[in-house]
Parts: structure tokens; C-alpha cells; sequence
């Protein structure tokens, strides 16, 4: 370690620390879900056949769409900063805003998936769900927990984001200090992990 | 560091009297100095301590006799869910790190405050607010919880105590517990001083730092677990209830994976201290300084893997109850060589048993004991007999008050002149602490034999033949808690009159001793260059001390 | 080890993130193409190599990993590495004969 | 209490008694070598400390060694698990079931008892199942313990070899009577056994005697 780095992160905001520390948050995130990943590894090995079954109800296009908009969400916000770094801040506003636009349609999307799955009865606590066999209600229980996180995460995801434009606006991330916007995009990047494996998850394997 | 700068610094106000830019209470509990957050966590957690002892004495005073003795099973059941649930959450956990992590983190590596001081006290708000919950779910309608602090499935899923309230106050701890980790070992990594080595920290850095990253990586597990159980009860989405389909097992597996390595969490940090303490009053350097470190590291690494020793009885597969009994055992040395250079360094030590010191030894000893009876029941037979009675119990109190709780005592004795600038009355220490050892083996040890016996826990009621041993436990609960107040009264006493304390009354080479007591709230006048290992006493050695 | 400055050192182009995202979404239209057919067991193994490579994509370019220090990818391992073992120590009980 | 013999008692107690006898010594050498140093260097003795470093040596002894007992202790615990998980084909399969708060035993022939009754020298199975939460059913003169979990089929055995009435705890906490969940084994000859055993046949509930072998009544 470069000491006279170390002495001036004294003195100065450590853009480094904050980094260090925003990872280490994405690593509890990371193991919250895995908490729910062990979950959904365990009773899948447990209950296949009841996986198989419930999970041909859901809609790959619906997910895969979903899947898309994030993907392109992720690919805006790692953009945004490039933009910053090189000192086009109304571009890097622009491409915030494309990302926080697909969020949007990333959770209207997610609306109308689950107010059709409630429509069917698929809730928990759902007769429509209870007359069903033990797997497929661990499914749809996981399914909704799972996917639910992650929808509370990205709305988190959106708050930030809205941050970070006015941020942008009022200079407050600029050209030299944009850690902010760093940080909100390996936020961002790791809501999109965390999808890239959901997805697979419930609505590709039968 | 030179006679001026010390004469300058003295003249610097120190960070209790600092003016700010708030007034009273607010210049607390609003402050971002790590070391008024670590006296919040510390008044706090005293507080939520005092609450856990009652408890603590009101199960030993229930058992005293067997039948009802001073209150109906229901109360006794929510009684030791609560005790569990304080003692751990809000005061085992965050003890040593909050508070004495907190305070002394910054300054043992030579900074002037954490990486982020303002998540710091976020850390802060939501310990309280966690304890709040905590409290607050004793006096809502459908009473206290009463499930045990393991909330195991599927009766917290059943019973209609407020564990909704119960589980979210732990989660709120959780995610305190979490940034405190976070917060510990980016400053760890970051703000160091020039010349501080990763193999020139103090050991209780490299505790703080191998505990911060349990912290980080096991503490989510049981916040999601605890997550599940509330959408469980609040929603009926089928998770782990066994009614619909769900894995009992699978919610103990979840648990413990946290549990376990939080064993270490608790434990880690004390062990850090003790190498603190032991150089300073041998005044000598630690023995095995890189064999302390990395057996830290050793244990939280091994630690994390090893939960499923909590299950044996349940009925796992084969493949698993030997894999994690081998494991088991592994963990157990890294403490024994952690022991083994503690009692080494004593030797040739120039040793003055003050009451920090007196409090460091009981520790060695007793956490022997539960480290001893540890491995009694890491063997698969013999668990299949010892789980789940008084057996346990006795063990988890020799390792966690034992051990962890005597390192938070002998952490207040040790940094007290340097946190508060004065000193307590020594001899009264000296009492508090024979009352406290005396008490609390003849609390816990009885329970040894009485779970040897059959003797199972969390049992309102028992068989006549346990009597005896529960009456002598009782006893010994009394003893244990006069010398708790007595030590509480004395620092108390001490924090109002007593006498100076100089910047240096044990003669320790540790950067904190270099500054002036109380610290200033920049701690250092200007960042220190370290150039030597933590423990030089070469001075003591040659005979030039002052 | 020298950072620091580290954040201003590294530019990525929007060259370099165009075309991740375009790998990312061909992986995506393969993943999806694959699950339609029957291949029992190898279902699940694609699906989740797959999205294992695209975790990969987005950690090492979008998440910067490949461009900063080893700190963060040792510190990255760590705690993928450690979500591992509990599934796989997990998995001692369950996948073993109860 | 402690009194009677099963197949486990010998490899519990032995395990016990192998961990223990270590562990004293490890302890009170431990111990005294710390009593000893603090007298013997106290500031008064030794005014002058020698800072000795470490000892590469040493700290390998003090690694091995340990590693090599706790594999010992590790290697016992495992064999004599083996022995309780290693259920005899013979035995005699009863149903245990455990709800909140009580026990249920019910036999091949059908009869249904509170109190345990097992002949003298055979080989009894325990199918465990739970009515509502988890128990944990607890034998502590056999040494034998084993969860019982709802949705899962646990199994124990256990051969008693001296007649004489044993507590049967439930050792894993299921609420508000836990601790008077008590029931019992009552081992019997094997006559007396099968003469119960037959005069029982046809009677589905248990007999009023049970209920008075019960501890826990009109506590």
C-alpha cells in the first residue's frame, strides 16, 4: 500500500474507500439472495416435479422481455459514467434517465405479470394455489418472494437513479468526483445480476 | 511524540467536552465521532445488558425449585426467548465491536475517524430502534414472543406471541451489525497510518477485521431467514411451514449458517482484546504474534462452516453429520494456539495483576472450559446425548460470558482511564471481579453435571433430582450479580470522582496510549508514522522506563 | 499497490459496453432458444452456464472489475466463493441419503 | 436417571470419559502453568521482562498435537454414532408420535399406550413422527436422542438390558408444557412382556395404569 495515498485519504474524501464499501454492501445483497437461491436449489431437488409443473405457467416472452430491459438498463447506466469521465454531463443525464425509463417499464411489466397470476388464484394463501400440491406452492411462495425482492430493489434502484440526475444538474457529481454515480451503477448492475439468474431460475428450467 | 506536542495537546479540549455545532443531547446522538457513537453504543447496551440480566435472574430464581416458583410457564417461556434475544442481539454481538471497536479502531491504527462516519451512526440509530422493536413486541397485544431466540419453525410460524415484532428487531440489528462490518474493514484497508503494516496492527484490529468480514458475509443469511418467517406469518406464503410442503430443516440450516459464525462474531473480538491486555500487563511482547493473527482469520473462515453441529440430532444425512463434525473439530485449533501463546506470553513477563489483567485471565481459563466442552459435543455420539440440555447452555455461558462477556469487562477496566481520563478504585475492581469469577462458576458449572444427567433446557419444570444442582446455580446467579453491580457502581464512582489518570497508566505501546485521555475528537494532532510492531516493550527489557 | 487517481485512469468506451450488451443479449436469445428444446437434465446446466458467463460479463466490464484492483477481485472471490460453500455444505445434507 | 444400560452407554460414556480425560489435563496444565507464571515473573520477582517473540517450533508442537487429539476424539464420536444410526434388522417397530403435549406410542399389533413398554434385550425401532412442531425425543438413561420433525421420518433404536421404568423427555422445545412432556420406557422381562403385550391386543387405548406412570400428572 502507497502510504502517502493512505495520509491523503485523510484529508480528502477516498473516493477508493467508498468503493471499497459500496462492494462489500453488494456483497450482503448478493448473499441475501443467496439465502433465497439455497431456498429455491433445496426444495427444487426436493420437489422437481412440482417445479417442473408450476413453472411452465409463467411467461418466457413476458420474462425475456423483462431480461432485455434490464440487460439495456445496465448498458445505459455503465455509459452514464463514461459520459461523466469525460465531461458530457448532459449526456450522462440522459442516459441516468434512459436507465431509470427502463426500470419503469421493467416494473409495469412485473405489474401486469402478477396481477394476471392473481387473477388465476395464484397468491399466496390463494384457494386456487392451496388445492395444488406441496411443490408448486413452494414454487409460486419463492416465486413471489424472489421476484418481489428484486422488484423492491429496483424501485430502490429508481430513487437512486432520480438522485443521481438532480446530482448531475446541480454539479454536484461532475467530471471529478462521480463515485456517486459509480456506486449507484454497481448497484444498478448487481439488480441486473441478481435477474440474470432469476430468470433462468423460473421462467427457462421446467 | 515530543514534549510540545504533548504539552499542546493537552491544552486541546477533548471529544466529550468538544463544542460542536449542536448543543446537549443532540451533540450525542447526532455526533459522527466514532467515539461518542462508541459511548452510545456503550450506554445503550448497558441499558439493553441490565435488562438481560433481570431476565437472567428471574429464570434462575423461577428454577430455584422445582413447580411454579415466582411466575406461570408462559411468562418463563417468553422470559428466556427475551433473555435470549437481548443478551445476543443487543449485547454479545455489538459488545466489544460497537463499543470498543468504535472507540478504538480508528485511534489502534493510528486515524482520525471510520470510512464513513455518518453510516457509523446510521449503525447507531438502528441498534436503538432495533432494541426498541424489541421492547415494544413485549407490550403489544398477544404478548412477548415465546419462541426461543432461535425462532425455530414451524412453532413461530404457530404460536400467536408477537414474533413478527421480535424477528424485524433482529433483522434491524442484523443490518446494524452489517455496517459496522462494512464500516470496520474499509477502514481497515484504507486509513491505516503511514508505516502501520497490515503485521504491524494490533491484534484486536486484525479480530475487528476477520469479524467485520463475518459480519458482511453471514449476517444477510439470517436477515433473509428472518425475512421469510415474517412474509410467512404475515402473508401465509408457503416457505418453510411443513403444512405446505415446507422444510423445518431447511429453516435450521438458513439459521445456524448465521449463528454460527455470530458464535464468532462474539468471540473473535474478545480474543483480540485479550492479546491486548496480556502484553501490556507482562509487559512483554505477545508470543506468536502472526500465529494470533491469522488463526483469527483461521477461525472466521472455519467458523462460517461449521453450523450444521447445531442439527446433529435432527436426522441429516450421514454424509453431512461427519462432515461437519471433522470441521468442527478443525475449528477448535486455531483457539487452542490462540491459548496456548496467551499463556505463553507470560512467561518472562514482568507481570502486575491489575484488574484488566485479572479479568483476561478468568477468561483463558473459562473460555478453556467452554472451548473443552466444545469439542465434547462436536463428537457425534456423545451430541446425540448432550444436545439440547443444560449441558449446551452451560457451554454457550462459559464461552459467551465466560468468555466474551469477561472481555467486555476486562475491555471497560482496560481502556476506562483512557476513554473517561479518570481512574476507578482499583480494589473494589479487585473485589467486584472475585464476586463476579466466584458467581459465575457456581452458576454455570452445576448445569455442566445437571446436563449430563438429562437435565434438558428451556424447561420451566424438572424432575426432583436436579434440585440440588439448580439450587446451587440459583445461588451463584446472586453472587454473580452483586459483583456485577459492584463493578457497574465502581466505574461509576470512578467516572464521577476519581482521581486523574494520566495518558498512559499501564505503561501500553499501543497508539491510543500516545495521545492524551480523553482523546481530542481529532484524536491525532498529526497522523502518526509507525515504525515498529505493536508490543515493543524492549524498554522494559533493558531496564529504562520512567 | 498505487490508486488513488485510479478512477480517472480508466475511460471505458461506449464502443467496448455496446458490445458487451450485445454478447449479453445474444447469450439471452441462445438461453431462451435452448429451453425449448428437451434436453432433460442439460436444461438446467446450459440455462445456468449461461447466465454464469453473463454474471461474469457484467462483473468484470459493466462493474468495472477487470479495470480495477486486485483488492476487489480477490474481495469479489471471497464472497462468491463463500455463498458456494454454504450451498454446497448445504447440499451434504440433502443430496445425501437422510 | 443414569442407572440402566443400552448399546449406546458404553460408547456415549466412553467418548465422554476420552474427551474428559484430555481436556483436564490440557486444563490444568493450562491452568497451572498460568498460576505459576504470574507468581513466579509477578512485577516483583521479574522487574525486567525478556521479549521473547515466538517460537516457530513450538507453535507446529502445539498445532499437531491438537490436531491429531481432536481427530481422535472426531474418529470415536463417529464410530459410535455409527452404532446408534445402524438400526438391527430384528427390531421390534414402534410409532412414536409427538404432539403438543404428549407422546403416543403405538405398536405393530396396533395397540396404543403413553408409556413405553419394550421387552428386556430386543431391539427396538422408533419411527418419530410430530403432530404439529418439532420435539425431540430423549431417552437420557439410554443416551439416546433423536428430533422429531414434522414432515420427515425420523428413526431411533435403542435395546434396553435391565427391566426398570426410564423417563422419556421431549428435549427440543415445543411451547407452553414442554418441560412436562415427560413420558416413559418401562422395560419389562420378555414374558412379561408378551403376556401384556397379548392382554392388550384388542384394546386400542392405553390402560389406566399408564397414566399413573406418568411423572408429570398433577404437577
Amino acid at each position: 500500500m502507497n502510504h502517502s495515498n493512505a495520509v491523503q485519504a485523510h484529508m480528502h474524501r477516498d473516493d477508493y474507500g467508498a468503493k471499497i464499501g459500496m462492494w462489500l454492501f453488494l456483497f450482503t445483497e448478493l448473499i441475501l439472495f443467496g439465502g433465497l437461491f439455497i431456498v429455491y436449489a433445496v426444495y427444487r431437488f426436493t420437489y422437481g416435479d412440482g417445479f417442473s409443473l408450476a413453472s411452465k405457467e409463467l411467461d418466457t416472452l413476458v420474462g425475456m422481455i423483462n431480461t432485455i430491459v434490464l440487460l439495456t438498463s445496465s448498458l445505459t447506466m455503465a455509459m452514464s459514467i463514461t459520459a461523466i469521465q469525460q465531461g458530457r454531463r448532459r449526456l450522462s443525464i440522459g442516459l441516468v434517465g434512459a436507465t431509470n425509463a427502463l426500470a419503469l417499464v421493467f416494473m409495469v411489466n412485473k405489474y401486469f405479470e402478477w396481477t394476471a397470476k392473481f387473477h388465476h388464484g395464484l397468491f399466496p394463501g390463494g384457494k386456487e394455489l392451496l388445492e395444488r400440491t406441496n411443490g408448486e406452492i413452494l414454487y409460486f411462495g419463492l416465486y413471489y418472494v424472489m421476484t418481489g425482492l428484486h422488484a423492491i430493489h429496483v424501485l430502490i434502484g429508481m430513487v437512486i437513479m432520480t438522485f443521481m440526475m438532480v446530482y448531475l444538474k446541480t454539479g454536484h457529481v461532475n467530471k471529478d468526483s462521480f463515485v456517486k454515480l459509480e456506486n449507484s451503477g454497481l448497484y444498478w448492475h448487481l439488480v441486473d445480476l441478481i435477474w440474470i439468474f432469476l430468470f433462468p431460475l423460473f421462467y427457462l428450467i421446467h | 511524540m515530543s514534549n510540545h506536542a504533548l504539552a499542546s495537546q493537552s491544552a486541546r479540549t477533548d471529544f466529550m467536552r468538544a463544542a460542536g455545532s449542536r448543543k446537549g443531547i443532540l451533540s450525542w446522538i447526532l455526533s459522527t465521532d466514532h467515539k461518542r457513537i462508541g459511548i452510545l453504543y456503550m450506554i445503550a447496551m448497558g441499558i439493553f445488558f441490565a435488562v438481560g440480566v433481570l431476565f437472567g435472574l428471574l429464570i434462575r430464581l423461577e428454577l430455584i425449585a422445582p413447580g411454579k416458583t415466582i411466575m406461570e410457564a408462559q411468562t418463563y417461556n417468553s422470559v428466556f426467548t427475551l433473555h435470549g434475544i437481548i443478551m445476543i442481539f443487543l449485547f454479545i454481538i455489538p459488545g466489544l465491536p460497537a463499543v470498543f471497536g468504535n472507540f478504538f479502531l480508528p485511534i489502534l491504527i493510528g486515524a482520525r475517524d471510520v470510512s464513513f462516519p455518518r453510516l457509523n451512526l446510521l449503525s447507531w440509530w438502528l441498534f436503538v430502534a432495533g432494541g426498541l422493536m424489541a421492547i415494544v413486541s413485549v407490550f403489544l397485544p398477544g404478548g412477548p414472543a415465546d419462541t426461543g431466540w432461535t425462532f425455530y419453525i414451524p412453532y413461530s410460524v404457530r404460536t400467536s406471541t408477537n414474533v413478527i415484532p421480535a424477528l424485524l428487531a433482529a433483522f434491524t440489528l442484523g443490518f446494524s451489525s452489517i455496517l459496522t462490518g462494512i464500516n470496520f474493514v474499509t477502514t481497515v484497508h484504507r486509513l491505516r497510518a503511514p508505516g502501520m503494516t497490515w503485521f504491524r496492527m494490533p491484534l484486536f484490529i486484525w479480530s475487528l477485521y476477520a469479524t467485520g468480514w463475518v459480519q458482511v458475509l453471514a449476517t444477510p443469511i439470517v436477515g433473509i431467514t428472518l425475512l421469510l418467517v415474517v412474509v410467512e406469518r404475515a402473508l401465509g406464503v408457503g416457505i418453510f411451514d411443513p403444512a405446505l410442503g415446507g422444510d423445518p430443516i431447511l429453516y435450521q440450516h438458513l439459521f445456524w449458517i448465521y449463528s454460527h459464525p455470530a458464535v464468532y462474531i462474539m468471540i473473535l473480538p474478545a480474543m483480540g482484546l485479550i492479546s491486548e491486555v496480556i502484553p501490556v500487563f507482562a509487559r512483554r511482547t505477545i508470543f506468536g504474534y502472526s500465529f494470533i493473527a491469522f488463526s483469527s482469520i483461521a477461525i472466521a473462515l472455519l467458523g462460517s462452516l461449521v453450523w450444521a453441529h447445531h442439527m446433529f440430532t435432527v436426522g441429516m444425512s450421514d454424509t453431512a453429520q461427519w462432515i461437519f463434525s471433522l470441521l468442527t473439530f478443525l475449528v477448535s485449533i486455531p483457539s487452542a494456539i490462540k491459548v496456548f501463546n496467551w499463556v505463553s506470553t507470560l512467561y518472562k513477563g514482568s507481570i502486575e495483576l491489575e484488574p484488566p489483567m485479572l479479568f483476561a485471565l478468568a477468561f483463558i481459563f473459562q473460555f478453556s472450559i467452554g472451548g473443552f466442552t466444545g469439542l465434547m459435543q462436536g463428537a457425534l455420539a456423545l451430541n446425540m446425548h448432550l444436545h439440547d440440555t443444560s449441558f449446551i447452555v452451560a457451554h454457550f455461558h462459559y464461552v459467551m460470558f465466560g468468555g466474551t462477556g469477561f472481555g467486555i469487562f476486562a475491555a471497560m477496566h482496560y481502556w476506562f482511564p483512557k476513554m473517561f481520563g479518570k481512574m476507578y478504585n482499583k480494589a473494589r475492581a479487585n473485589v467486584s471481579f472475585i464476586l463476579i469469577f466466584i458467581g459465575f462458576n457456581v452458576l454455570y458449572f452445576p448445569l455442566f453435571i445437571a446436563g449430563y444427567m438429562g437435565m434438558p433446557r428451556r424447561y420451566y419444570d424438572y424432575l426432583p433430582e436436579f434440585q440440588s444442582l439448580h439450587f446451587i446455580s440459583t445461588i451463584g446467579s446472586w453472587i454473580l450479580v452483586l459483583g456485577l453491580i459492584m463493578m457497574v457502581a465502581n466505574l461509576l464512582m470512578g467516572l464521577r470522582n476519581g482521581s486523574r489518570a494520566s495518558s498512559n497508566p499501564w505503561g501500553g505501546t499501543t497508539l491510543e496510549w500516545t495521545i492524551q485521555s480523553p482523546p481530542t475528537v481529532e484524536n491525532f494532532e498529526t497522523i502518526p508514522v509507525v515504525a515498529t510492531g505493536p508490543y515493543d516493550y524492549s524498554r522494559y527489557e533493558r531496564g529504562e522506563h520512567a | 499497490m498505487d490508486h488513488g487517481t485510479k478512477n480517472h485512469a480508466h475511460v471505458i468506451g461506449y464502443g467496448t459496453y455496446i458490445l458487451v450488451w450485445l454478447g449479453l443479449l445474444s447469450f439471452t436469445g441462445i438461453t431462451v432458444a435452448v429451453a425449448g428444446m428437451d434436453l432433460q437434465f442439460y436444461n438446467i446446466a446450459i440455462a445456468l452456464i449461461i447466465a454464469t458467463v453473463k454474471a461474469i460479463m457484467v462483473m468484470t466490464i459493466f462493474m468495472h472489475l477487470k479495470f480495477e484492483d486486485r483488492v476487489f477481485r480477490i474481495f469479489a472471490t471471497v464472497a462468491i466463493l463463500t455463498l458456494l460453500i454454504f450451498l454446497v455444505l448445504t447440499f451434504f445434507d440433502y443430496s445425501f441419503a437422510r | 436417571m443414569l442407572s440402566s444400560d443400552s448399546g449406546f452407554i458404553k460408547d456415549v460414556d466412553g467418548v465422554f470419559l476420552f474427551i474428559l480425560a484430555i481436556s483436564l489435563v490440557l486444563l490444568i496444565l493450562i491452568t497451572l502453568l498460568m498460576v505459576y507464571f504470574v507468581i513466579r515473573y509477578s512485577r516483583k520477582r521479574n522487574p525486567r521482562p525478556s521479549n521473547i517473540e515466538g517460537n516457530v517450533p513450538l507453535e507446529i508442537l502445539w498445532t499437531v498435537i491438537p490436531t491429531i487429539l481432536v481427530i481422535g476424539m472426531f474418529y470415536y464420536g463417529w464410530i459410535g454414532y455409527e452404532r446408534m444410526k445402524n438400526i438391527p434388522a430384528d427390531a421390534i417397530v414402534i410409532e412414536v408420535t409427538a404432539r403438543m403435549w404428549e407422546w403416543e406410542f403405538v405398536y405393530p399389533n396396533g395397540v396404543k399406550t403413553d408409556t413405553l413398554y419394550v421387552p428386556l434385550g430386543k431391539a427396538i425401532q422408533t419411527n418419530l413422527i410430530s403432530a404439529d412442531v418439532n420435539h425431540s425425543f430423549f431417552v437420557p438413561a439410554f443416551r439416546l436422542k433423536k428430533d422429531v420433525i414434522p414432515n420427515k421420518k425420523n428413526q431411533a433404536w435403542f435395546r434396553a438390558d435391565e427391566v426398570g421404568a426410564y423417563d422419556i423427555a421431549c428435549a427440543e422445545y415445543c411451547g407452553l408444557k414442554h418441560s412436562y412432556m415427560y413420558s416413559k420406557v418401562v422395560v419389562m422381562a420378555e414374558e412379561d412382556f408378551d403376556s401384556w403385550y397379548a392382554q392388550m391386543y384388542g384394546t386400542s387405548q392405553a390402560a389406566p395404569a399408564d397414566t399413573a406412570a406418568k411423572r408429570t400428572e398433577g404437577r
